[in-house]
């Protein structure tokens, strides 16, 4: 540990802004993607899913 | 010596919806093929796959037997491929236009040759004017006089007959004609309808 | 899907037109194209005037923006001409196969039976000639107007000769990926500026060394090397995006 | 060979692999990552000159390292695209290049952030900045180039070529960065080039750039999965893969 307590680990050793706002943004960055990339399958598998009962009813209806 | 231009199950598909699957055909000396079809039913596709311009395309293509991919240059050096576009630079008098076509091909050629297809395609006395100043006719009369110009086995035009009058209509049929007769092929695709001839076969697209 | 039946009698028949064997000629047709190019270019004055200007324009610039201290601006000056000729050659570029795409001569260059790397490499050379060579000569005559110091006018009509070839070359790239595209212009420049760069560092360099006094051999050897690369690569690229272009 | 490049080209069976494959590459960063940030945080030593403000590294190299591979991965997709014609490599090139942009903005930021303890200011033309910036550009324009065509099979083609001419840039523009910052050396030292690492300071880093790859291969799977269902809805596979997700919920 390079840090005596939690308040010395949060404060950098006067660098705080500086690390926390380069590993925020990347870390805000990782997660959004990961949220978009889930995001994007949902909603595609949605639209082919409709897109399938849509199908399948007028199939049904036909017969 | 004749020659012939097989497709085998040629598939063209264009941002996920199929042009044509399954496409067979083969085109010999002596005849004109009229590719027919709706708007939008790939015709200029096909005669860009044909001819070699489109390489985005499932099948094979034979030319004269072989593999395209290894008759490519031959297959070239026998074509002729008039496109929607006339091909035409306005900046550039017809003479100045025909003489590029001509060593485009590997040939310095004479003036007098250029002059006689002007002439034939009824365009003596334009010669020297900048093809700018041409009306959309004439311009693709300046295309066509390569037909005679340039003798190549092969045609491939799509949409020849656009922008020419009737009478200018009339002369180039007899020449796709003529050309067949002589055992020159043509693949042709016109919203004009051919006169019959016993040359002349379909294929239907779409 | 139907093709009707066809006698095969026809098919007998001699060639009245025979199959030709495809005979080399590939001087003729490069020669042909590069006086086609340069005719018609000669013909519209105004499209090859129109990238000098634009360098004085732009030249005239910054001095009423920066300042008119004469010892600030030959300080500036080697980069000031570099990126100015850069835009310069840049400005140009949408052009040299647009026309030719639009009035389907471009469709023909491809069907021709000679290889369209070779081609394609005589259309970039009259690009370079008319647009990067007279940019070339006309910056030593900027060059006095931005106090440029003396002993580098040579190096950077040099340098500039020798660089403008490789944008030429790597600009062709970016206008055959554009050229099939409506509105390709600014898009033509983003793809092409930063690969750029290189040839920008090594230009300028050359003058700026030429004027502190240090040897100049080795960045005009590096932009000789650069120039040998884009030769080798960069005609391959611009025959492969036609061809895609052309697919559209 | 031959056999197993043609399966990989088959939308399908990449489908299938891919998802077999999927959780062990997101197990696999979340753990690395997670793991890495800890020990870079939290135990790694400060250093000597540049005291904790050079934690900063181990985010801006991980993603420097990844910029610039994605880049070549992007291009060797595109080659693979060209030379094969397999679609699955071009739908890999597409979904990576916004990844590769953000990436390279991720490093571009956290250097100008780290730049202000280091060297008093936000931006300094720093060889490694200059060239990631220039590396952001190539990004915006293969997107945007991908962007511009209406044709989809123009667009990936159009941009295979340009990612394969970046790639062969890149090192030439790297060296010419290099050079040119040698040559008017501007600051005394730059950002990451210091003597030998002690083992408690570098090991982490490792392990977060190994945690960055593995975030960007299960990203880059995850996403192709969902360009192939968006490229081949209309196929036979995808439709009866739907139909049976269907089936199930009811």
């Amino acid at each position: 540990m390079a840090f005596d307590s939690f308040a010395e680990f949060l404060a950098m050793g006067g660098h705080a802004p500086y690390v926390w706002s380069a590993w925020g943004v990347t870390a805000l960055l990782l997660l959004a993607t990961v949220w978009h990339a889930r995001a994007e399958q949902r909603q595609l598998l949605k639209g082919l899913k409709r897109r399938a009962r849509r199908a399948n009813s007028a199939r049904g209806n036909a017969q | 010596m004749s020659l012939c231009l097989q497709a085998r199950q040629l598939a063209c598909e264009r941002d996920d919806r199929w042009l044509f699957q399954g496409l067979d055909l083969e085109v010999r000396s002596g005849e004109i093929v009229r590719i027919e079809g709706p708007n939008g039913s790939g015709k200029t596709s096909l005669l860009k796959i044909l001819s070699g311009q489109l390489s985005d395309y499932q099948g094979e293509l034979f030319w004269n037997g072989a593999a395209m991919n290894g008759a490519r240059e031959h297959f070239l050096a026998n074509l002729l491929y008039l496109g929607h576009a006339p091909g035409i630079k306005s900046g550039l008098s017809p003479l100045e236009n025909l003489a590029w076509y001509q060593a485009l091909s590997g040939e310095g050629g004479h003036e007098e040759q250029r002059l006689e297809a002007l002439e034939r395609v009824g365009l003596a006395g334009f010669e020297d004017v900048p093809a700018g100043q041409l009306s959309a006719g004439q311009q693709r009369r300046v295309a066509l006089a390569r037909l005679t110009l340039t003798p190549r086995a092969l045609w491939v035009l799509d949409e020849p007959f656009t922008a020419i009058d009737r009478h200018g209509v009339a002369d180039l049929e007899k020449q796709l004609v003529a050309h067949a007769q002589a055992g020159g092929c043509v693949l042709v695709t016109t919203h004009h309808e051919l006169t019959a001839s016993p040359l002349l076969r379909r294929i239907s697209l779409g | 899907m139907h093709s009707s039946s066809q006698s095969s009698e026809t098919n007998q028949q001699v060639l009245a037109v025979p199959l030709r064997e495809h005979k080399g000629g590939l001087m003729t047709a490069v020669k042909a194209t590069l006086m086609r190019d340069l005719t018609l270019m000669l013909r519209r004055r105004g499209e090859v005037l129109n990238p000098l200007v634009f360098f004085a324009l732009v030249i005239t610039l910054f001095p009423i923006a920066i300042s008119p201290d004469p010892e600030l601006l030959a300080v500036i000056a080697p980069g000031l001409l570099w990126v100015a000729a850069l835009l310069a050659a840049l400005l140009s570029l949408d052009s040299l196969f647009r026309s030719d795409y639009d009035d389907g001569s471009l469709e023909q260059l491809l069907l021709a039976p000679q290889p369209l790397v070779a081609l394609s490499l005589a259309k970039v050379a009259v690009h370079w000639l008319l647009t990067g060579l007279p940019l070339a000569l006309m910056a030593p005559i900027l060059g006095i107007i931005l106090a440029l110091p003396a002993g580098s006018y040579a190096v950077l009509a040099l340098s500039l000769a020798l660089g403008t070839a490789s944008l030429s070359l790597i600009g062709a790239i970016g206008a055959a990926l554009t050229v099939g595209l409506a509105r390709g212009g600014v898009l033509l420049s983003l793809l092409v500026l930063p690969l750029y760069i290189p040839v920008l560092i090594f230009g300028a360099g050359a003058v700026q060394a030429a004027i502190l006094g240090d040897g100049v051999s080795a960045h005009l050897a590096i932009l000789g090397a650069l120039l040998a690369a884009s030769l080798m690569l960069a005609p391959w690229a611009i025959a492969a995006s036609l061809r895609i272009s052309i697919n559209g | 060979m031959w056999a197993f490049i043609h399966k990989l080209g088959s939308p399908k069976w990449f489908y299938g692999i891919s998802a077999k494959l999927q959780p062990w590459f997101w197990a696999a960063a979340a753990l690395l990552i997670v793991t890495g940030s800890l020990w870079g945080l939290a135990f790694a030593p400060a250093d000597y000159q540049q005291g904790n403000s050079f934690r900063i590294i181990y985010v801006h190299v991980p993603a420097a390292f990844l910029a610039q591979s994605i880049f070549i991965a992007m291009a060797v997709s595109g080659l693979v695209f060209m030379v094969w014609k397999i679609k699955v490599a071009d739908m890999a090139a597409a979904v990576m290049a916004p990844l590769g942009a953000a990436m390279t903005f991720v490093a571009l930021f956290s250097g100008a952030v780290w730049g202000v303890p280091t060297w008093g200011t936000w931006w300094m033309w720093d060889a490694r900045l200059t060239s990631m910036l220039i590396l952001l550009f190539l990004y915006l324009g293969v997107i945007a180039l991908r962007g511009a065509f209406t044709s989809r099979d123009s667009a990936s083609r159009a941009a295979s070529v340009l990612a394969m001419v970046g790639v062969i840039n890149i090192p030439i523009i790297k060296y010419s960065v290099d050079w040119w910052y040698t040559l008017h050396q501007p600051a005394s030292f730059t950002l990451t080039s210091r003597p030998a690492m002690p083992t408690e300071m570098w090991l982490p880093l490792v392990i977060m750039v190994l945690g960055f790859y593995s975030f960007f291969i299960a990203l880059t799977l995850m996403r192709t999965r969902s360009e192939i269902l968006r490229r081949e809805a209309n196929k036979r596979w995808v439709q009866d893969l739907v139909n049976g997700q269907v089936e199930e919920a009811r």
